[in-house]
């Protein structure tokens, strides 16, 4: 960042009315990436806040930065091109459940296989706040809602599963409950090289109020939630007296201390396997098995970002043809042969 | 690589143009004989035109109708619109060719047929019983069998190259017997061959004598009568000239453009024929500083590029109808942000996946209604392969001067057909001024210059200017949400009139022919060259008709209304239903005639002659 | 639940019509008290229509403007197709509600404020430094201020109800006053609070007894003159009516069609405001045999709407704009099938994300042209809530009779809005006869019908029909893929001539007024009730004024042309920038004359009268 | 099937002109699904082929059932609504890695965790054929195609792993080579009650001629590829000399005999486990990971199809309102109040 004087939170309120319903938790979001941006070290103009349509695709407008609400949807796309124009800008991405796995998946997907340097925030609310309250596809299945008074017949969407099948570099998880990890959290997104794909769990307290209150209200979160850190043994509960053991090729979960097992029994995180099926079975822990849900950085792994790879290509394609101009260009192109007359 | 321009041949009697048709299997290399054909009468003077006719099938089975490729071209000593609308001459190379083509040859016409290909697996694949270039059947035309395949594989026997490596080169002794017919020098042909091949030497040798073989068959044999000659055409404008088709000349216009506004070009696109040319050629060209992104569908490749606009590059997609359906919403988005987009629909046969390689022209009202709401967009169509070039240039300076997405027409025939083009000097183009706001004092998201109605553009990196854009609608100049009524009317009225403003600058509407008169042709995109032929033949008849050619389809010219109330009819030649038909009528109030067809071909000038005869008050004589 | 109609009020002035505005913020209760006025004044046998007029956001911040919900209803003793141009009461619940509303009640009108809103920090909210209820701001109104949530309060705290559970009451006494200025009876009321909180008997006490203080406040105190009662309507229908919405009436006719085609109704949706609504309600009417699919996005819920017609249900899909755009290419490719398939437009206003919760009809255009290529679809448009029923059961016939696509337009004003529905009798609707093909010996995928050119249904599961449909070109009759020049030509116009044909069995176009005369109004949609209104008090004033409801738009009516030709002019006033006067110019050459609106509100019926005026030969008294 | 005459291969060929290239890897998979048609016990007329847009894509029309070619991408939800409609047609869909992978991958995705009883070919050649040779979404990074001149730089995807992000239930992969092979994988495919999901390696000839050779060449193809069988030990290589052994979350390759190596080590396929990490590491051999490409039914577990969720929801409504009428509609619906005049 250039030494222009330095940032605060407050610098990055944008004045507009926060238009989210009282108590919703996306302000709790929005008010800790405010509170992160002045870390990252970035210019304020040099900050682009993408975003789809949702209440969660508002969150633009309230970041005193640049900021782009395009379609229900597309934002991926709209992102990706931003960040291969000017590489040099930085690119935050919200995304809410509808619009990213819904109508975004395909986006989405191939946003997280391509890699450009993008962070990718999802607040999962597990409904369509925007339209009023319809499940999303990540909805459990059986949720009843406008759309589906009877229960949803859809076996939802994991998103860090699916982010992982589409060989996602950086997966995480956090919530609107626990501002610290969340700001942790996003902190190792921001620096990340590449597309960081970050789940936050996120209540919508006027269509699904209580949506995620098994995994983080204050009587369950410690059962209930698994703290994940790169090199650390996978511990939980009250005391972390509880852990995860391998079991063949999935978890189990022990108690410390009981029939013999000790910390050492423990499997430890290891954020930065290439092979993503220990992390599979981290992010379906807690949604499609039993156990805790496991919060943290689930992985993260090296790979050249799009944007990098591009303007390689285009150094090495100029270091070849110096020179390339529009006369050459007329006369190449083609390979058309030429007369005159 | 270039050619000099060869001496006339003498002691041959000239005609004024010549049309021919190659036509044989798609591995037959019909396509590169027509090329060269072209090339070498290009370099001999003449004006040319093509119109290529692949088929739907990558490797359609040998033999059959639907793989049968066709070149059509027309060379001539005076300016040439069209590859003309029946061949005199057809060259086929198999029986499935014949049966595709033989009823647009007219009655004399001349065919000369590959006799290797009329086998009876051949001729019974497509339902012939006997041969027809023995029963009969063809009678009333010049028929000329020469064993293509045969006479090569003779004449490569005594170098020892045989087998398929030999009869592959039958096109070339084809291409030399044409060369032998028309009197054109082999030099131009010589140069590609030893180009093309230049790791291959053996290839070079085949394809040489093959190319000699079939002069020298033409020159030694009694059975051609008529050679003649075209003299080249004295009002080609001296210069250095290339070959180019419409998306080449489309992806070279965007690139110039780009040079002159000084930004990167960055194309995203997605593969859809007759527009994957155009992602494929910007792809090479990096060296330029044109970025590319082969998109996961129409609508990443849209939303790219206008991210990329954003950020403040020259962002284009191009795509074809079933692409520019799914970018609908986008355009949207673009005509609400208010920021510079240029997206191009190279049409093809619709409805639906249509007809893929062929050309139509019915995606004019798509381009101004296939988004919801009131969403004004200026479209633009290019004429020819080369007037694309200049389209294009036009497209991404309306785009930047008026902070607009610009719709770009095109169709199949540009995108494939080619003709000469005279290579400009790249600084004779005009800059394409940016104009970015960098001031934040200053600064208004959607406060408007008072020329052109633009709201200012405001890239992120630009300290001072954080601001949020999007969909909603807006508040003016501040750009606040906004959804207030008056200011919902004051905005759409604004989007409007920023479009309408466009036409400020064109220049004044050419009509070819005399101001006014008995019957105006209006056309636009590729029905140009053969309406403005078919006008010219009409006057050279003394018929009172003009032309005039639609490069700006939105808005439409101002002066036209006034040009249209000078004439007694109009006549209005799409190949659609009558879509410029329905504007024109709207706005004027003019009983405007529509000439209609969707055949996934041109329009043949004798049609349109007639089409117009038939609004002209007494009849003339018909021909010219 | 059924409510006995209530005597008239006596020893009341009598007037023939009030328009009543609610408003206040989204948490007051503003629609359900509109909704039990309406009720109310329908059982007391007036004609009645509503306007709602929700926020776009969810649960805005209380005291905002923008998050002021409001509610306008007109109640007659004629019939009434608006809820009024302004509002002769307008009651308030704070100052965010007077701020947005004041400018349109007219000076003199009646203000009815909760003066327990008026606090200064709602007021300074809005950017009021004075409270205008005492300020003198607004002299020339009727003010009353009334302390509807106090007076809740100590209504119901002798019955031990405090807090917000008294307070949220607030809503009921200011209907309960309402009900006594208009002299409406209580017990439509009574009965609905007595249902709607059947398991909570101390809401139903707080709300009964809050609804009675509002009574009897108006009753006790000096402050109301101005009692008056609405006569009944003694024009209406006799027979059982409700209510009912827009979104309910299309979803009621498209289970009466699917009934009536003895098959299921199929429907895939994607959430989007306007249209949700739809989605939601059909999918809780499985015990009907009504199947949904909540689909991954627009483009699914066509494709999987198609697919299911393709298997012999109805199918239908509904979304609001962006929605139609991304549809594009299915709507194509069901045009390239001619299969059977519905596809609704609730229009909100555009471009883009625009302003989804207002109402505009800016996509006409859009329905027509919004597919690349010649791809024609029949369009339809309901004009109001209850005619959304007869237009979904009209949508679904034609598509099924002609095999083809149709684009049923309604508008956010239609779908929100509310009026009194007489409940059909199901047997009075004709049968729809899928008329499936079954015969193998018979069978021609695109052998049409005579007289509707329709081609057979021949659904999977058919023995011997086992056939392939897909987007490529087909051959007339075989159905297989042709990419045959003169077949493309054919299969084109044949498209063209079926959609053309269905206008054939429109009933004779009506005209309300004379057959010719000096002006004829055109509309389509929602603008109907303004128009009508305008023309008939136009009429009443003695001007020579028709007026013609569209209900199809494509093919448009055969009989218009020569309507149109009765009249001197032509005006047609529109909720966008000139969409149908652009078709009716092009095809009749008349100089229709737009009157345009897009304010995401409904026409004013003064705002039309003026603009007919203008049209007028002698300018004619104002008002009538 | 009713009782008609035994159908034969003969009876699903559907006379059209087959338009693939001579030599396209198509062919094979024609013949294969045609020859196993007749097995399937479905009677001809209830059997429907959908289709997306591209040379693959032309599959339907050479079959002798209904057939129903849509739109690119968009094959899957067509064939949604159709099974929907009516769950008494066997569907089969047959789709490009560029119509299933880029443009229809959203859709893909949600047909799989949906999962209506349809049976999914991917004939993917990790080209656009149609179009004439650009690169795909499953082509290998750096592949020089018309789009990439100067090598790709996308990550491909893996479509089985992304399918198990999807939630598949039934993930199998076979060749357009091993013709035994692959009609024993379709059978099964069409025995699975749900979405059957099945990619099949294919050779464009014309521009990516050859891509699978690695794979499946005569002279490889026993080092290159893992024949899984359920409850059968992983064991590939000449002789079946060597297998696969688990280490950690991951894979080992082990030679029998060598260091100790019994078959008793090796890691026994279960194509059945809910968890999917196993799944997922088979999925990555021999395309991510080092190893033998695994073929044959990787995962196939058990969940209601969606058609049949539909129908006992309907059911179930019926069962409680069971003579529901238009007149009972009119009056209910949306709860609204009642007048008479
Ligand atoms: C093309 C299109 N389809 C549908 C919509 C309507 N829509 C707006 S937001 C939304 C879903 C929002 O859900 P989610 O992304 O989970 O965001 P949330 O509101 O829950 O934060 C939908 C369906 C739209 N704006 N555009
Ligand atoms: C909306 C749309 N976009 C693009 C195309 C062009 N298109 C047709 S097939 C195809 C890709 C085909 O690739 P794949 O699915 O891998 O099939 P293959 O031909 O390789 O079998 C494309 C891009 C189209 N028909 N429609
Ligand atoms: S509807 Fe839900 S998600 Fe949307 S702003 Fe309100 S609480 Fe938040
Ligand atoms: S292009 Fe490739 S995939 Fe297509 S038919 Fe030819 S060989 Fe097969
Ligand atoms: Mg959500
Ligand atoms: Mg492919």
């Amino acid at each position: 960042m250039s030494d222009r004087k330095a940032l605060t939170r407050k610098d990055f309120i944008s004045g507009q009315d926060v238009r989210w319903c009282p108590s919703c938790g996306d302000y709790a979001i929005l008010s800790v990436v405010q509170g992160l941006l002045p870390e990252i070290g970035v210019d304020k103009e040099k900050i682009v806040f993408v975003s789809g349509i949702g209440c969660s695709s508002r969150f633009p407008f309230y970041v005193n930065t640049f900021g782009f609400h395009t379609l229900h949807g597309r934002a991926p796309t709209v992102a990706t091109g931003i960040k291969l124009a000017n590489p040099e800008l930085d690119l935050w991405l919200v995304t809410g459940d509808g619009d990213g796995f819904s109508i975004g998946g395909n986006h989405m997907i191939h946003l997280l296989r391509r890699n450009p340097g993008i962070k990718v925030l999802l607040l999962n609310n597990r409904i369509y706040g925007l339209t009023k309250g319809q499940y999303s596809p990540t909805s459990p299945a059986g949720l009843k809602t406008k759309s589906s008074p009877g229960g949803s017949l859809d076996h939802p969407v994991n998103p860090c599963s699916l982010a992982l099948g589409a060989e996602a570099t950086f997966i995480a998880r956090s919530t609107d409950k626990d501002l610290k990890h969340l700001a942790a959290t996003l902190r190792v997104a921001a620096a990340h090289k590449g597309t960081s794909f970050v789940e936050i769990l996120q209540n919508c307290v006027i269509y699904n109020d209580g949506t995620w209150d098994e995994v983080y209200a204050k009587e369950k979160r410690e059962e209930a939630q698994l703290l994940v850190e790169h090199g650390k043994p996978l511990r939980f509960g009250k005391d972390k007296a509880k852990g995860i053991r391998q079991k063949g090729f999935g978890f189990e979960i022990v108690v410390l201390g009981e029939n013999g097992v000790t910390e050492g029994d423990l499997v430890v995180h290891d954020q930065s396997i290439n092979d993503p099926a220990y992390h599979v079975l981290l992010s379906r822990l807690g949604c499609d098995s039993e156990g805790p849900m496991a919060m943290g950085v689930l992985r993260q792994v090296a790979r050249a970002p799009y944007e990098v790879q591009l303007d390689a290509s285009i150094a090495e394609a100029k270091a070849k043809r110096p020179n390339a101009g529009l006369a050459d260009l007329y006369r190449d192109f083609g390979k058309a042969p030429m007369w005159t007359v | 690589m270039t050619i000099p321009a060869p001496a006339t041949a003498t002691a041959v009697p000239s005609v004024d143009r010549v049309i021919i048709r190659f036509a044989g299997d798609s591995g037959d290399g019909v396509q590169t004989i027509g090329d060269q054909l072209g090339l070498t009468s290009a370099v001999a003077g003449n004006d040319i035109a093509t119109l290529p006719d692949f088929p739907a099938e990558i490797r359609a089975p040998a033999g059959t109708i639907y793989g049968v490729s066709g070149f059509q071209m027309q060379f001539a000593s005076t300016a040439t619109l069209t590859a003309g609308d029946a061949p005199d001459v057809l060259v086929v190379f198999n029986p499935a060719a014949l049966k595709k083509n033989i009823a647009d040859l007219p009655k004399g016409g001349t065919i000369i047929a590959d006799s290797s290909g009329f086998v009876p697996r051949n001729l019974e694949m497509v339902g012939y019983t006997a041969n027809p270039l023995n029963d009969g059947s063809l009678a009333g035309f010049q028929v000329h069998q020469v064993d293509f395949t045969g006479l090569t594989v003779a004449a490569l026997k005594p170098l020892g190259i045989v087998g398929s490596a030999a009869s592959r080169c039958a096109n070339f002794f084809a291409l030399g017997l044409t060369y032998w017919l028309y009197s054109r020098p082999l030099d131009a042909t010589i140069t590609f061959i030893n180009d093309k091949f230049k790791n291959k030497p053996e290839v070079i040798t085949a394809n040489l004598t093959a190319l000699k073989a079939g002069w020298h068959y033409g020159e030694t044999t009694e059975a051609f009568q008529a050679r003649v000659q075209v003299p080249r055409d004295e009002s080609v404008k001296p210069g250095t000239y290339r070959s180019v088709n419409g998306n080449q000349a489309l992806s070279m216009g965007l690139v110039t453009a780009a040079h002159k506004a000084g930004r990167e070009l960055f194309f995203s696109g997605y593969p859809i024929t007759p527009a994957s040319d155009i992602l494929q050629q910007l792809s090479g060209l990096r060296a330029l500083g044109v970025k590319t992104l082969q998109a996961e569908d129409e609508i990443a490749a849209i939303g790219a590029a206008l991210g990329a606009s954003y950020a403040g590059s020259i962002g284009v997609t191009a795509s074809a109808g079933p692409g520019l359906d799914l970018k609908s919403e986008f355009l949207g988005l673009a005509v609400a942000v208010e920021l510079p987009l240029v997206v191009i629909n190279v049409q093809r046969g619709g409805p639906s996946t249509g007809l893929p390689t062929k050309m139509e022209q019915a995606d004019l009202l798509h381009a101004l209604f296939s988004r919801h709401g009131e969403s004004p967009i200026p479209v633009i169509a290019a004429r020819s392969p080369a007037d694309a070039f200049e389209c294009a240039i036009e497209a991404v300076r309306i785009a930047v001067r008026t902070r607009t997405p610009v719709i770009l027409l095109c169709d199949g025939n540009i995108a494939f057909g080619s003709e000469p083009w005279r290579i400009p000097d790249p600084a004779s183009f005009a800059p394409i001024d940016c104009n970015f706001h960098t001031d934040p004092a200053t600064f208004q998201p959607f406060q408007r210059d008072e020329k052109y109605l633009a709201r200012p553009w405001a890239i992120p990196g630009t300290p001072g200017l954080e601001h949020r854009i999007g969909g909603l609608e807006k508040a003016n100049i501040t750009g606040h949400i906004s959804y207030d009524p008056d200011n919902h009317q004051l905005m759409t009225d604004l989007r409007a009139a920023k479009v309408e403003r466009i036409a400020d600058s064109y220049p004044a509407t050419e009509v070819t022919g005399d101001a006014s008169g008995d019957v105006l042709a209006i056309s636009w995109g590729s029905p140009y060259g053969p309406v403005l032929t078919a006008v010219r033949h009409l006057r050279a008849g003394g018929a009172k008709v003009s032309h005039v050619q639609l490069r700006h389809l939105n808005p439409l010219p101002k002066d036209l209304g006034e040009i249209i109330g000078r004439f007694t009819r109009v006549l209005i030649p799409e190949n659609n239903c009558g879509q410029l038909s329905k504007l024109v009528r709207a706005k004027y109030l003019v009983d405007a005639v529509g000439f209609n067809q969707v055949r996934g071909l041109p329009f043949k000038v004798a049609d349109i002659e007639q089409a117009i005869r038939n609004l002209l008050p007494t009849p003339i004589a018909k021909g010219t």
